[in-house]
């Protein structure tokens, strides 16, 4: 059961699918799934053991490592969970379309990147699998041609800058410290001056917050969520742009270890971080309550949503990295329901992701109606659902913390998204079906199967937190922290106590007794969308359905503030760069006499540079 | 004033008999086929305000008399204040039979509606009208009901009255 | 544990008969504020024995749980908050807990008004939720800083802390956050000022458009535990919750009848202006509460 | 509240709580409409009577027909009572639903009301007083309390008939009818 065997299944799986795509279609869907089925059963069955193994040394004297300890394990069984997820729903999504093979391959190659990340023991090893994921998602955003392909670009040369940035770190660690061994690396750190821990917090940061997106980071996001497809938005939002939090979580707690983070940090550069992750909660989340495109909408929903896993962890206190690592996973879960179910939407309604021309069909796709609404629950952060936990965690530490400012911005942050979250399922599942979808039949079972298994997920782990919060504090202490008293239901502590199974049995049986009283009164007549009141009219065909400007007045009032300055700014870069490159491009004019007196001027500058300073 | 509006109109129009009714009303009858252009005419003057597009159908002398009132807000001559504003009130006369005349929705678009429901009414038609569809009245009629032949008890006895009660359980 | 049993069965039971009294209550004084006789007290109860016997009509499934959850989630919250001694689950789970099961009914609302399929419900449940970010931000403000000032966030412990030192409305900082708390009160009832969401003459009475005989019912109880709840929040974080019941009824009745004369005479805000006015005043009188509040903290 | 009252509450508390709260909904059709607003405010107050005005048909059990009805309201009354939820009550103001009052011969208003829709009681009078209401409002309670403002089941046994006088006086409705008018005659009732 070596780390190797794991890696060579998921890269050989992905080459395998596209040579066999060629010959048989059938085949290579069923060959997808078995392969990610299996990685996760393998990845299951490693839990608890660490094994360490350094599976090629000879690259520069550094010994390229595979390791797993408690934190990759619980990464590594999401991943794999969401990606078979992910390729169980896009066998229908992507049954007409062309190049399907090419898809299959590149959805198992970033499945594969991201274990061989998060299993990576050493910088150099994590470098390589950082590039193999940003360029698979690269080729996958970019899929369906047209302005996909502008919003690849505008990903991939973000994603270069922040692999530039790690490799700027990696060189300065591999000087100073001569090995780039992660545990070697965190034992020899402590020594190391303030300024030198700050730089590499920093310089890593940068990398980690492109692939976070951040607030000012995150420009790419919206553009790629919006043109890749469905099934990979769901991969991508779901584990993909974590993996920047994997990568905090790294450096801070594993390599640096927390205790220098906090002592050291001049600036105290944990504070700073929860300042960004606070921005990075509100500006979003307000520009994602004008969106009217459901994807749109999702992708500045999960920027925002990012903001919260920041907070979480910045703090460095047990009960932040606990609630802010099962956040990571939870609302992983949930923002993968909320993408699968615009997917079925877009696949029966033959591509339609626009809010104000959809409407009322919870009656035809009710799945996918139930996947969403628990995905909105999740999102929220509604008592039943995982993230309540997560977040019930993170905002006892900020005010416990004695930061009440940073608590009002998440929890602020948790009622706009209740604001735009409800406009999209309203516009989506809920008023009247318009004329033209009175016949779309239920989403297909290999859509519904995902959803159904990941809602019952998110409900399970919110009535029952104990389950992932004793792994993760296992994970905790793994790193020092002591550990939270968590019972199967929640955390015990004398400064208020949760416990989700009296909140659950309240719930279950209050409902029960106001269903009962609900059936005691006379039976109801079910009515169809036309009888409605209207004001003794007789209702429109499609003119009966309020979507646009759907918080109208909330508009007027935040809309002027909320244009995305920052991405103008970087196209100002890239248009100002643009002009500078046109202009020296004007100096070769083809014209030998030109280029003869460039080499002459440039010999006398030099001979004058000699002659006045020697440098030589 | 209105001896110079007066004497304007005598003298640009040949068959047309201008009177004056009281010192701020005239009225001016005119062939039918000289409507718009006095219309055009008198908005050019200033009178550019439509009051009221009305029908009277003589039935004794068989026909529809059809009334164009027209004033104007912005003539500022001096000598006549707000209340006696000067009406020109333009009367043509339609034979019965043949009920149809063109529209006027060119020089004043404010007239649609009222040619409208003078259709619908009147049973008037105006050829070049964007849109003659019912205006007001909820069934259809064959014979309009403004019209004078119009017989209202006859109507109300073969149309509500022939609506049964509805008693108790009957088949 | 017989105790804790009664309790939870008693606490339901005992909020619904305050607020129904409530409502009757606010018909009649404001009956009596515009000088006519009202209805008798216990009209309420005769309207709901009426739309129970009443037909209705049902516009799918998600139409009916959404108002079922809408009900449970209110009755789950009382459960939450303690009544005077009467504190059935108080202690799992605190004042985060109690702030985010309050989000259950309007979630619950907006989901079955949704099924309805109209827009005047669509308009109501959109003014809802602009106004319940509207007084969520000075909400959010005074939780935050009696959390700050009591250092924890288990409501027992506030209420307890505070028989020792006196009522927090007259304890310093924190009488500016129970101000500002009176003041957001008619937003988070819904009352005549803030019933933008529910305004019967422009949207005919947004949310409630589709609703016929049972679930008028259980609308206008729903209606009732948000009255209960939102002035048992307000009594207990600010005057020190009760030993016993009575006492609690008392103080609840006071800051009720205060907050209906404000309701009584006031036209309805248009949704701006409703937003305008909760996030200047009562946000700044709770935003410089907090500031103080921090500041003897550390 | 005495005794006997009581004690009529245990037997039919249907039939009180239908008498003392009639959530009415008015229909502005006629000249009548300007004698509801005295009626619901502080002047003559019918919240005495558990009268109030509610916003939509769904919430009402109390109809009121304020004036002469044209023939294009009429569709919109039709359309309004049967989006009512039984038991419902309609009352109607003056003497134009009566027989067409003053409209008798007029091309335009529909003569008698109660061909379309079942009508439980009448108020005489060119635009009764607030008295007059208020009259007909303990009218109606002892009208519920025998049992003889049954317009709702008239409505539904004989709908068939209604849905033809409808027909007959609209032309073609837009709206499907409420129960199957289809030939056999118990069609389940609402």
């Amino acid at each position: 059961m070596s780390l190797e065997i794991l890696l060579i299944i998921a890269f050989g799986g992905a080459l395998l699918t596209y040579l066999l795509g060629k010959t048989f279609e059938k085949i290579r869907d069923f060959l997808a799934v078995v392969i990610s089925l299996s990685l996760v059963a393998f990845v299951a069955c490693l839990y608890g053991k660490s094994p360490e193994k350094t599976f090629y040394s000879g690259f520069f004297g550094l010994g390229l490592v595979l390791r797993l300890n408690m934190l990759s394990w619980f990464f590594a069984i999401a991943i794999s969970s969401l990606g078979a997820l992910c390729i169980i729903f896009s066998l229908s999504y992507m049954k007409g379309r062309e190049r399907t093979d090419f898809y299959y391959s590149m959805m198992l190659l970033v499945n594969a990147a991201m274990l061989g990340i998060v299993l990576a023991g050493d910088l150099v090893s994590f470098y390589i699998f950082w590039e193999v994921m940003s360029w698979s998602t690269f080729l996958l955003i970019s899929y369906n041609r047209g302005p996909a392909l502008a919003a690849g670009m505008k990903y991939i040369i973000m994603s270069i800058i922040g692999s530039l940035a790690m490799l700027i770190g990696m060189l300065s660690l591999y000087v100073t410290y001569g090995t780039l061994n992660i545990s070697e690396i965190s034992a020899v750190i402590a020594s190391a001056s303030s300024g030198d821990i700050l730089f590499i917090l920093i310089i890593f940061s940068i990398a980690f917050g492109i692939k976070n997106a951040v607030m000012p980071l995150h420009t790419w996001l919206p553009d790629s969520y919006a043109e890749a497809p469905s099934p990979f938005t769901a991969v991508l939002s779901g584990m993909l742009t974590r993996m920047g939090i994997y990568g905090f979580l790294l450096v801070m707690y594993v390599m640096v270890g927390m205790k220098n983070v906090i002592t050291h940090g001049l600036l105290n550069y944990h504070y700073v971080l929860s300042l960004v992750g606070a921005i990075t909660i509100i500006i979003p989340l307000l520009i994602a309550l004008i969106q009217d495109d459901a994807k749109k909408l999702l992708a500045w929903s999960s920027i925002g949503q990012g903001g919260y896993m920041l907070l979480g962890i910045a703090f460095g206190t047990s009960l932040g990295f606990v609630g802010g690592v099962y956040h990571t996973i939870i609302y992983a879960a949930c923002v993968v329901l909320l993408f699968m179910a615009v997917g079925a939407v877009e696949y029966r309604t033959g591509g339609i992701r626009d809010l104000n021309q959809l409407g009322g069909l919870i009656k035809r796709m009710p799945i996918a109606f139930f996947g969403a609404l628990v995905g909105i629950c999740g999102l929220i952060g509604v008592p039943l659902t995982g993230p309540f936990v997560s977040k019930w965690l993170i905002y006892k530490t900020l005010i416990l913390e004695g930061h009440p400012l940073l608590a009002l911005i998440a929890l602020i942050g948790t009622w706009i998204s209740i604001l735009y979250i409800y406009k999209f399922l309203h516009n989506m599942f809920l008023g009247q079906l318009p004329e033209k979808y009175k016949d779309i039949e239920k989403s297909p079972f290999s859509m519904r199967l995902p959803m159904i298994v990941l809602s019952v997920a998110v409900l399970f782990f919110g009535i029952l937190p104990g389950i992932p919060l004793k792994v993760i504090n296992a994970i905790g202490t793994s790193f020092g922290f002591e550990s939270l008293n968590v019972t199967l239901w929640g955390v015990a502590s004398e400064t208020g106590t949760l416990n989700t199974i009296n909140i659950f049995s309240a719930v279950l049986v209050t409902g029960v007794i106001v269903w009962i009283i609900f059936r005691l009164g006379t039976k109801s007549v079910p009515v169809s969308q036309e009888d409605s009141y209207a004001a003794g009219a007789y209702i429109p065909k499609d003119k009966y359905h309020y979507t646009a400007e759907f918080y109208g007045p909330l508009y007027k009032m935040i809309k002027p503030f909320l244009r995305d300055v920052i991405d103008e700014f970087y196209y100002w870069i890239a248009a100002s760069v643009q002009r500078l490159c046109s202009s020296v491009r004007r100096m070769y004019t083809g014209d030998v006499g030109y280029y003869v007196t460039y080499i002459i001027l440039f010999l006398a500058f030099l001979i004058l540079v000699q002659l006045k300073w020697k440098p030589w | 004033m209105n001896k110079s509006v007066k004497e304007k109109l005598e003298s640009t129009f040949k068959d047309i008999q201008v009177s004056i009714l009281e010192d701020s009303r005239i009225a001016v009858t005119a062939e039918n086929h000289s409507v718009l252009t006095i219309l055009r005419f008198l908005k050019d003057d200033g009178f550019n305000h439509l009051a009221l597009l009305s029908a009277v159908d003589w039935i004794e002398d068989n026909v529809f008399e059809l009334c164009f009132i027209l004033t104007s807000y912005q003539r500022d001559d001096d000598e006549y204040s707000d209340s006696q504003r000067l009406h020109i009130i333009l009367k043509t006369t339609i034979p019965r039979e043949k009920p149809d005349f063109q529209t006027i929705t060119a020089i004043f678009p404010i007239a649609e509606p009222y040619e409208r429901e003078i259709h619908e009414l009147f049973g008037i038609k105006f050829e070049g009208h964007p849109r003659l569809t019912p205006l007001l009245l909820e069934r259809e009629y064959e014979i309009p009901p403004f019209r004078k032949d119009f017989d209202t008890r006859k109507y109300v006895k073969d149309v509500f009255d022939k609506i049964p009660f509805v008693e108790d359980k009957d088949e | 544990m017989v105790t804790k049993v009664m309790q939870i069965i008693l606490s339901p039971v005992l909020a619904l008969i305050v607020g129904v009294f409530f409502l009757g209550l606010a018909r009649k004084i404001i009956a009596r504020i515009h000088w006519r006789y009202g209805p008798p007290l216990i009209q309420p109860v005769i309207d709901m024995i009426r739309l129970f016997y009443q037909k209705s009509v049902s516009h799918g499934s998600m139409f009916d749980l959404g108002l079922i959850l809408s009900l449970a989630g209110s009755i789950v919250v009382v459960l939450f908050l303690p009544f005077g001694r009467i504190a059935p689950l108080s202690g799992s789970g605190g004042l985060l807990v109690i702030l985010y099961i309050m989000l259950l009914a309007p979630l619950g609302m907006a989901l079955s008004g949704g099924q309805g399929a109209n827009p005047n419900i669509s308009i109501g449940i959109s003014r809802k939720l602009i106004l319940s970010l509207g007084y969520e931000v000075p909400l959010l403000l005074v939780l935050l800083a009696v959390m700050t000032h009591y250092k924890t966030i288990s409501i027992i412990e506030v209420v307890s802390s505070q028989q020792s030192t006196g009522w927090a409305l007259i304890s310093f900082p924190l009488f500016l956050s129970g101000l500002s708390y009176f003041l957001i009160l008619p937003a988070i009832l819904g009352l005549r000022p803030f019933d933008v969401s529910s305004a019967p003459q422009e949207i005919s009475s947004g949310p409630m458009v589709e609703y016929g005989g049972k679930y008028l019912a259980l609308a206008t109880i729903e209606h009732a535990f948000v009255l209960f709840i939102s002035i048992a929040l307000f009594v207990n974080l600010f005057l020190g919750g009760a030993a016993n019941p009575v006492i609690f009824f008392v103080k609840m009745l006071v800051v009720f009848v205060l907050g209906l004369c404000i309701n009584a005479v006031f036209p309805r805000f248009r949704i701006e202006q409703a937003i305008k006015y909760l996030w200047k005043w009562p946000t700044l009188l709770a935003f410089v509460g907090l500031i103080i509040t921090l500041a003897i903290r550390s | 509240m005495d005794r006997n009252q009581i004690a009529k509450w245990f037997k039919e508390p249907a039939k009180m709580a239908n008498k003392y709260s009639l959530h009415a909904i008015y229909f502005c059709t006629g000249c009548g409409i300007i004698e509801v607003p005295p009626v619901i405010t502080s002047r003559w107050d019918a919240e005495r009577f558990g009268v109030i005005p509610v916003a939509t048909p769904r919430q009402a059990n109390l109809f009121l027909i304020t004036g002469y009805v044209s023939v294009k309201t009429l569709r919109a009354i039709i359309r309004t009572y049967e989006q009512m939820l039984e038991p419902k009550y309609t009352v109607g103001f003056g003497s134009c639903p009566i027989n067409g009052g003053m409209y008798w011969d007029s091309y335009n208003t529909i003569k008698h009301l109660d061909k379309y829709i079942p009508i439980d009681g009448w108020i005489a009078g060119c635009m009764p007083r607030p008295e007059a209401i208020f009259i007909a409002v303990i009218h109606l309670w002892t009208l519920i309390d025998k049992d003889m403002a049954t317009g709702y089941i008239k409505y539904r046994e004989n709908y068939k008939s209604y849905r033809r006088n409808q027909e007959m006086a609209l032309g073609e409705l837009e709206w499907p009818p409420l129960f199957p008018v289809s030939d056999e005659p118990r069609g389940n009732e609402q």
